[in-house]
């Protein structure tokens, strides 16, 4: 019988997926992706599942007592040095997410990439890592990624590839016919050189420019404008005492979110300087950045050139200066006193001032440039020498359209942009593109525009691939791969250099242009290339101290003609599309863990509803969910509504990036595509739109949204106080708190446990919180959390152990917003473990609350009694079979099965880790050693743990610290998480 | 050797009240009386003694009240003793309404057991009962003296006292 | 004999005269005759829908719990509701058989049989709850405490679901053997008036060869009355643990000390309902009006006065103390039920509990089954609703306005709880059919009660049991020898 | 919890169900349905522990590398038998497979034998790292032709010596590793990390989250 019993389980066990079997078990399209299969439960898929667990239990039954199924171990053959089966392998690099390019930290377990974190030693990003750049090791496992090169969607060899359009890029050269290169602004040095070698190798090649969000492209242009140098200059919020933001989201989405979030909150860090920027926001609809401003002024899309340019004109004012060049216009919206103040309180600062605009409109930057010249904080709080410099001569779309109707074009490639889906023109586009000969796109799926071209050049992802960027004068970030391509994909950079004729391999390429340009700038005394590479490398970041250019003057000439058309009509219903933090312009839409991270302000998640302001639903009868036509430019398209606080009552905001066709499994048919609505003005796209009509069509769609109840109601759970009170007394607004770091007064029946060793916790600073969201990426990733997608959201059962509570206080007009992160509290009288029956949570020797999923039966008692609502339960088998999608599982943490409780759990696997790493050297753990998730990530570092037994550790003292509070004190749950007060500066009398 | 007994059969519950303590009186041993209900006052009338099984209860309950208290202290304290919501191992307020109810159980389930033994009530018992005394029928069992004469006169007295019909039935013993 | 007999004051409890053998006759009667078409419908209505509710079930273990309506917020809803319910209406039986019976309340005999019958299926009902709402049922085992291989790891006494465990299976428990004690007498006196054949022997075995001697009736005696004396603080006991696992959590709106005897009353409230619609259907069906008399169903209605006062009392106190403790989380919390988005379920609540038993208070009302019969369901409604109220909108605004959220049931859970109804009335139509529904013994021992002993019974038996000629009736006293040679089997 | 991912076709549901329960009852009995006690199975190369690592005294961590240093103490790649029986017994047929894996570079598949439940974490490195003995939980590993499950591997079996080990007070062994920071020390003129303090008493956890997480 046991010689019968192990065959009969061979076959079973090939099927179990075990190290060896999983990889080449089964093919993957077969299977569903988790997020499909969780939204609807009761449907093959589940069922299957189901029987899978029946059926092993049917062999555990028949082994029961003596047998369980065969498991194979598959060692290596012949086993690379560097790798030890069970250990963690970390490689610099630097994030592709956005044109941030923050430096990162990929983990690798036996070769996989698994997590990504911040990388402390990155000068910019300094460890921060936004939701995005998160989320980017789940796109490395998209299974709806392109798998091999295509000619028309047929597989095609490389070399056939290669020598087809090699062979048309000559036809087109030969007849003088146009190649155009279509690609975005930031690609990193390497990249350009190569795009310039081939440049020089067809003398008709051109670059076109285009990025979907033109924030880039309108900063450069009006710096042509007001300096004459087509750049981005290098913002410096830490160096700012006063801010004042028109419309720029720059803690979300504008230019370098990640750095300027820490930057901010170095400004603001009033316990620890005594002192905080003040930052006014002026805008139209709620930002994430909005939401932390301290003054907060809502104005029409269209009146913000308005009040911008009647601040230039009191600052020149000020500065006692004649700017002939600004016209006169119709006085704006917002009232006098207001502008006055504002222009005020800039110029009182002067040096330390600094003026930042988002959108995609020239004018209003050549405005911005003018007030940052007027309060000369150059090299201050905003740095053009240390700008980074756009590719100059580049065509706009609107050129290549016109060549491309004109016919005079023979090839273009499409590096990484995706024009028909992000353009209003796109349509015309794709038609145009059918006549020219060559067409070519290297997206790493078949996407909108790669799906009208003639070729399919895929690229890797930027976890599989070489490459480097510029983040600031002087700042070289390097990205390597921390995995051999999966698939067979070919980086742009080389496709470039070989069709370009001089076929090299990226990494080569790389290298010997960081060996002739970058090496020379160090002064590295003696220190010999190889070793400068290496520490490069290592780092993922190289610092060249090379001479600062000065930056060029300030010069108004441009000025009257760049402004001519600054004065728009605001006519009623104004259009705003605007990037979401987590799914930013649709590029990264197919990835589950973006869909399913709430938005920051509007809690909304798989979809893409228009928020318009409470007022004015309430006067058209609107509310949530209520489906809304929205016509522009005779394009019409319908769209829920989302009644959202703080918006212009003439406004409907709505997302990019979300309704995509050909984006892959999970993003297809997600929200509604608003793109074609973006208007065209003068061969500029302009994604604020004047004019639209906005009609109720009477349908109903429900909205995903992970909170929908934004009020406070007058509980202590969130404590603020005004920078003054704060000054005066540590803890002004926290005096309901008994003690320092409660504990207190509440009396208890009994003495309690003493915790001898460790005891973990959390502190949380809610001042310097923005609510960005990437901890709870960051949470997922580390965790195994899966996303259950739309349908479970909209029952209330996303999985997310961590999550952001966001309130409003005060006018929901333009109401004061704050955000608490919200996670297991692990209370020293934890009221979930009393009640649980079977004790699967208990508290560890550690202060940790322990929940145990496989002695879980799923009373879901404990859920009720949490105080907090941070427990989340496994309502269906969210499964993980997908098996690219299972490689990004992190081995260190159990996959939970259906019907078992689960919620943080303090990341007890890294603080696990870390001590077992301090006992095998023999020495005593540090404050620091151990980082949970949310903390590596979080780009404000508002987060931290430690052990609150140690007196020296950060977490005591900021337990003891004045802005010290605990939720529901009263209950005495004894909470581990401190918040801490969060400090405005609004200058008025008192924080609420 | 066996002992003949006689029966009187009565209709109804005063007679045969009468009737039993009659005979009683009378010196005869009563064997036993057959109702098809629990007639009140039959057990002084046949001079029984209170039962004991009141105090089988009691001990029964004590018994699981203590079982249910030391297995929980002995799980929660002594064998794995696990820090649960910040209350104290021996949390003994907490451990009170298993105990209740253990006690309960045992007490019942005990306090019936010993009846049926008692009373050697079991599945397939192949005892009958008299003719309708389940039903509608009183039956006095006399079990006379060796001498005939006095089944006679136990026969008269049951008669006198309105027994409908009586029988003389072979005890095996 | 008992003075009882002689009280020109009191009413009969049998309101005509019946001999012993009559009474016999007319409760064994439903049983020994085939099934009425009346019957064939309810049971088969009552089966489909068991069947139903059983397939629904299989669908939702097999699924996973998401297929309920819950959510992260809202934990519990129809699963919990429905098990209070159900435990709330298996309190009458017990109640009745248990303490009428320490209080000598006589009228209780002819209605505690059908009531105990009824609390043992409704808590069968309610068991299905705690084991089906888990998310992995199949280890519901896990709940015992047994020595393991896990280190030993043991379950948590701290923990008011363990206490519910024992509480239930031991009120399960005692009920059923109860039952079964107070059912021997009656079991042998079916088995004797059986023909010989399947219900002999069943009945055979079952009654445990009782002879209705009289040493063993007065240990019965004693049993039963222990057995009383036990199950009276265990019926209140259960539902006080019940409410415990509401009382001991945090949650404002259950967090209160006020619940133990509040349930308890609504337990008592609801069941007596319970027991009224049943007793009004089989008295009509089995045409037991005059054992099942208007007098006990009026003293039912008496006892549904002062249990609903109770509750109402309940409601209103949880309201000051809520606005008394100057609390403002119970504060809102009670704002919430009456006005929130369940204000809806929360009036229906308190129109069915606290405004309808007043109805009572009418003669005309308390005397008419009909009137009687409608008031019962609409009380069972309500108690459903009270259940649900308390633990739905407790638990869907609690402290963080963030994780606010709303529950709507599924059909699965909708048809899980008619399921069991089809379980209950599937149970109780067999009970019917196979067992004695009125306890024979003691309506017997109640028979002459307010009425002179004689004249009670009729020498006119037409008894089947008569007509079988008598081994002794007529034989002279000469012809003994001979009956000593027939009879070996008399009983010692 | 990887049940999740084993596929079994529909039509074993009811067998499933079946056995599902049969499990249940099994499992209250005779402990968890992992307990392999006694477990030899075949293995698709006669390795003999007893010869390597008894009669030639190989050190455990010769082929397992892994276990000082990971959670896995892991089987060594293929590629380690030929460090020896590129001369060594190249006749045997048995080694012959071995030569024949690597050269047609096809890891051979050993039979799995020591193993815990998906939700039980286990960390090699931290065990031996107190100085454990691989025998203690592997049994006399090197006195095995073909190797054996000795111990039952059950939940109650790791806490006793959990539970033993930290009422007995035992003291760890001194690293063997070179502590972080030493050998820079060494070589360059970096200050040297904090002196080690007395060696450590194990302190082995009893909590849920050590080994469930």
């Amino acid at each position: 019988m046991s010689d019968s019993l192990p065959k009969y389980w061979q076959s079973l066990a090939e099927r179990a997926g075990d190290p060896g079997g999983s990889a080449q078990a089964h093919d993957e399209f077969a299977e569903p992706l988790p997020v499909g299969v969780a939204a609807t439960p009761p449907d093959a898929n589940s069922r299957r599942d189901f029987f899978k667990l029946m059926g092993l239990s049917a062999a555990a039954a028949m082994v029961a007592c003596q047998r369980a199924p065969v498991q194979k171990i598959i060692p290596y053959v012949a086993r690379p040095d560097e790798v030890t089966p069970g250990l963690a392998l970390w490689y610099a690099s630097t994030c592709n997410g956005c044109s941030a390019r923050c430096g990162l930290l990929l983990k690798t377990r036996d070769g996989r990439p698994i997590k990504v974190e911040g990388n402390d030693e990155h000068p910019v990003s300094r460890g921060g890592v936004c939701a995005v750049g998160q989320a980017s090791v789940l796109s490395l496992y998209d299974a709806s990624r392109a798998r091999f090169p295509s000619r028309a969607g047929t597989r095609v060899a490389w070399t056939e590839l290669d020598a087809d359009v090699t062979q048309a890029l000559r036809k087109a050269a030969e007849a003088g016919q146009g190649i155009r290169v279509v690609l975005p602004w930031h690609l990193g040095p390497t990249a350009e050189a190569a795009v310039k070698r081939f440049l020089a190798a067809y003398p008709t090649a051109r670059t076109v420019r285009d990025e979907p969000l033109g924030e880039l492209a309108a900063i450069a242009e009006a710096h042509r404008v007001t300096h004459g140098v087509h750049a981005v200059p290098d913002y410096r919020f830490d160096k700012a005492t006063v801010i004042a933001s028109f419309g720029a989201d720059f803690l979300g989405t504008w230019v370098s979110p990640v750095a300027f979030t820490r930057q901010y909150t170095e400004a603001r860090d009033a316990a620890g300087q005594r002192r905080m920027a003040r930052h006014y926001q002026v805008e139209a609809m709620m930002t994430l950045t909005g939401a932390s401003a301290d003054r907060r002024f809502v104005v029409a899309p269209s009146e913000l050139p308005l009040v911008l340019a009647d601040l230039v004109r009191r600052l020149a004012m000020k500065a006692g200066r004649e700017l002939p060049g600004l016209p006169t216009l119709p006085a704006p919206a917002l009232d006098e006193a207001t502008r006055e103040e504002l222009a005020k309180a800039l110029w009182a600062q002067r040096e330390g001032a600094l003026v930042v605009a988002g959108g995609d409109d020239v004018a209003t930057q050549v405005l911005v440039n003018t007030a940052n010249a007027l309060l000369g904080n150059e090299d201050r709080t905003v740095s053009l020498s240390a700008g980074t410099a756009l590719d100059a001569d580049a065509l706009s779309l609107e050129a290549l359209l016109t060549e491309l109707r004109a016919g005079t074009v023979g090839a273009v490639l499409f590096l990484g942009a995706n024009p028909v889906y992000t353009d209003p023109r796109g349509e015309e586009l794709a038609t145009l593109l059918k006549g020219v000969p060559l067409t070519l796109s290297t997206s790493d799926r078949r996407d909108e525009t790669a799906l009208h071209v003639g070729l399919h050049a895929p690229e890797p992802t930027a976890l599989e691939s070489w490459g480097d960027a510029v983040v600031r004068q002087g700042v070289v970030s390097l990205r390597q791969p921390a995995v051999a391509p999966l698939h067979e994909t070919r980086s742009a950079v080389e496709s470039l250099l070989q069709w370009a004729g001089a076929p090299q391999a990226h990494y080569d390429f790389l290298r010997a242009r960081w060996e002739e340009e970058v090496f020379p700038q160090v002064d590295a005394a003696g220190l010999g290339f190889g070793a400068f590479w290496d520490d490069a490398l290592r780092r993922g970041v190289a610092t060249l101290p090379g001479a600062r250019t000065k930056a060029p003057a300030f010069r108004e000439e441009g000025l009257a003609k760049a402004l001519a058309g600054v004065a728009r009509p605001s006519v009623d219903w104004e259009l705003v599309l605007y990037p979401t933090v987590a799914v930013r312009d649709g590029a990264v839409a197919n990835n589950g863990w973006l869909q399913e991270v709430a938005d920051p302000i509007t809690k909304a998640t798989w979809g893409n509803p228009a928020c318009i302001a409470p007022a004015r639903a309430e006067a058209l009868g609107l509310k949530d969910g209520d489906v809304v036509k929205v016509r522009a430019g005779g394009r019409t398209v319908s769209v829920p509504v989302l009644v959202q606080a703080g918006t212009h009552p003439s406004v409907i905001a709505v997302p990019v990036g979300y309704g995509r066709t050909r984006a892959g499994r999970v993003a297809d048919g997600v929200g509604v595509d608003v793109y074609p609505l973006t208007a065209v003005v003068d061969g500029r796209a302009r994604r604020s739109v004047p004019g639209v009509t906005v009609e109720a069509t009477g349908e109903q769609q429900a909205l995903a949204l992970t909170q929908t109840h934004h009020r406070l109601e007058g509980r202590p759970h969130v404590r603020e106080a005004e920078l003054a009170a704060f000054l005066a007394n540590p803890r002004a607004g926290n005096e309901a708190q008994s003690g320092h770091g409660g504990g207190g007064h509440s009396l208890s029946m009994w003495s309690g446990h003493e915790y001898k060793g460790h005891r973990w916790a959390l502190a949380v600073d809610l001042s310097a919180c923005t609510g960005c969201s990437a901890c709870v990426v960051s949470c997922q990733a580390e965790n195994n959390i899966p996303s259950v997608g739309r349908e479970e959201v909209l029952r209330r059962r996303e999985m997310h152990w961590m999550r952001i509570d966001r309130y409003y206080q005060g006018d929901e007009a333009n109401p004061q917003v704050v955000h608490q992160p919200m996670m297991c509290q692990h209370c020293e009288n934890a009221p979930c473990e009393t009640v649980c029956p079977v004790l699967a949570t208990v508290h560890s020797s550690e202060g940790l609350n322990q929940q145990v999923y496989n002695r879980c039966v799923g009373t879901r008692y404990c859920a009720n009694n949490c105080p907090t609502k941070v427990r989340r339960f496994n309502w269906f088998d969210y499964p993980h079979d997908e098996p690219l999608e299972r490689m990004v599982l992190n081995p260190d943490v159990v996959v939970r099965s259906r019907g078992v409780m689960e919620k943080c759990s303090m990341c007890v696997q890294r603080i696990q880790e870390s001590k077992a790493a301090a006992n095998r050297e023999g020495r005593p753990l540090r404050d620091g050693d151990i980082q949970t998730a949310c903390q590596q990530s979080c780009p404000a570092k508002a987060i931290h743990f430690g052990d609150a037994n140690d007196p020296d550790s950060q977490v005591a003292r900021l337990a003891k610290d004045g802005r010290a509070f605990r939720l529901l004190e009263e209950l005495n749950i004894g909470s581990s998480i401190t918040y801490l007060t969060k400090i405005r500066n609004t200058g008025s009398g008192s924080g609420t | 050797m066996s002992a003949p007994v006689l029966i009187g059969y009565f209709d109804n519950e005063t007679q045969v009240l009468d009737a039993t303590r009659a005979v009683r009186e009378a010196g005869f041993t009563l064997h036993d009386v057959y109702t098809p209900y629990a007639v009140h006052g039959m057990d002084d009338a046949m001079g029984l003694k209170p039962s004991r099984l009141t105090w089988v209860c009691f001990g029964a309950g004590l018994l699981g009240c203590t079982l249910a208290m030391s297995l929980q202290l002995y799980t929660s304290v002594v064998s794995w003793p696990l820090n649960v919501g910040g209350k104290p191992f021996n949390s003994f307020p907490a451990f009170i309404p298993v105990s209740f109810e253990l006690t309960v159980l045992f007490a019942a389930l005990t306090t019936v057991a010993a009846f049926l033994v008692r009373a050697r009530l079991f599945p397939g018992s192949r005892r009958p009962a008299l003719p309708r005394v389940t039903d509608d029928r009183f039956a006095i069992a006399v079990a006379p003296r060796e001498d005939p004469s006095e089944l006679n006169a136990a026969e008269d007295l049951m008669r006198s006292h309105g027994a409908v019909a009586t029988a003389l039935l072979e005890v095996a013993s | 004999m008992s003075n009882q007999h002689l009280s020109p004051l009191r009413e009969p409890l049998v309101t005509e005269p019946r001999s012993l053998g009559q009474l016999t006759e007319e409760i064994c009667a439903p049983m020994e005759r085939p099934p009425t078409w009346k019957w064939w419908v309810a049971f088969g209505i009552a089966v489909s829908v068991l069947g139903t509710g059983a397939g629904i079930v299989g669908y939702q273990v097999a699924t996973g719990i998401g297929v309920w309506g819950l959510n992260k917020t809202i934990g519990w809803a129809f699963d919990i509701t429905n098990f209070v319910f159900w435990v709330g209406i298996g309190h009458a039986g017990t109640l009745i058989s248990a303490i009428l019976f320490l209080f000598r309340q006589k009228w209780r005999t002819s209605i505690n049989r059908a009531a105990e019958a009824m609390t043992l299926f409704a808590v069968m009902c309610a068991a299905l709850f705690p084991l089906i709402h888990m998310g992995r049922p199949w280890l519901a085992f896990w709940v015992m405490p047994y020595p393991n291989s896990r280190g030993s790891l043991w379950v948590n006494f701290r923990s008011p679901l363990l206490w519910d465990v024992f509480a239930i299976s031991t009120y399960f428990t005692v009920s059923a053997v109860f039952w079964y004690v107070g059912l021997i007498p009656d079991l042998a006196t079916v088995r004797d008036r059986a023909k010989a054949g399947i219900r002999k022997a069943v009945f055979k075995v079952m009654s445990l060869g009782w002879t209705g001697s009289n040493r063993t009736w007065s240990r019965y005696e004693t049993v039963y009355l222990l057995l009383a004396g036990l199950a009276t603080p265990l019926v209140l006991s259960v539902h006080t643990i019940v409410s415990m696992d509401f009382a001991t959590s945090v949650i404002p709106g259950w967090h209160t000390t006020i619940f133990p005897p509040y349930f308890v009353a609504g337990a008592v409230f609801s069941g007596f309902a319970m027991v009224l619609t049943l007793m009004i259907i089989t008295r009509v069906v089995l045409g037991y009006e005059h054992l099942i008399t208007l007098r006990h169903l009026e003293n039912m209605t008496k006892i549904i006065i002062v249990t609903g006062g109770l509750v109402s009392l309940a409601y209103a106190t949880e309201f000051f103390i809520a606005w008394y403790s100057g609390n403002p989380y119970e504060r809102f919390a009670f704002m919430n039920r009456a006005f929130g988005p369940y204000a809806w379920a929360y009036w229906i609540m308190v129109t069915c509990n606290v405004v309808s038993p007043h109805l009572f208070w009418f003669k005309k009302i308390r005397t008419s089954p009909a009137a009687i019969f409608v008031l019962s369901l609409v009380i069972n409604v309500g108690m459903w609703f009270e259940r649900f109220v308390i633990i739905v909108t407790s638990l869907h605004r609690d402290f963080l306005p963030s994780s606010w959220a709303m529950y709507t049931p599924t059909m699965v859970e909708v048809g899980t709880f008619i399921g069991t109804f089809g379980l209950f009335f599937t149970l109780f139509l067999l009970f019917v059919r196979v067992l004695p529904i009125i306890s024979i013994g003691e309506v017997k021992s109640v028979l002459g009660f307010a009425r002179d002993g004689h004249e009670a019974q009729p020498q006119t038996p037409a008894t089947p049991a008569a007509e079988e000629p008598h081994p002794a009736a007529h034989r002279p006293v000469a012809a003994v020898p001979l009956a000593i040679a027939t009879r070996k089997d008399v009983p010692v | 919890m990887k049940d999740a991912s084993t596929r079994i076709p529909r039509h074993v549901l009811a067998a499933g169900w079946l056995g599902s329960l049969a499990a249940l009852s099994l499992a209250g009995c005779s402990g968890p349905v992992n307990n392999q006690q006694g477990y030899m199975p075949e293995q698709p190369v006669a390795f003999s522990h007893a010869v390597h690592a008894g009669q030639y005294g190989l050190d455990c961590q010769y082929c397992h590398v892994g276990a000082e240093k990971s959670r896995h103490a892991g089987v060594p790649p293929t590629s380690v038998c030929m460090n020896c029986h590129t001369l060594v017994k190249t006749d045997s047929p048995e080694i012959q497979k071995v030569a024949a894996a690597v050269a047609e570079n096809k890891p051979l598949a050993w039979v799995r034998i020591h193993r815990l439940p998906d939700h039980a974490y286990f960390n090699h490195a931290s065990h031996v790292g107190a100085g454990l003995e691989c025998q203690t939980c592997h049994g006399p590993v090197q006195e095995m032709v073909r190797v054996e499950q000795k111990e039952p591997m059950t939940m109650g079996w790791c806490l006793d010596c959990h539970r033993d080990t930290a009422a007995k007070q035992v003291s760890a062994p001194k690293p063997s590793a070179p502590r972080a920071g030493e050998l820079l020390a060494l070589s360059s003129g970096a200050p040297a990390p904090e002196p080690l303090k007395a060696p450590r008493v194990l302190q082995p956890p009893t909590d849920c989250s050590s080994c469930h997480r």
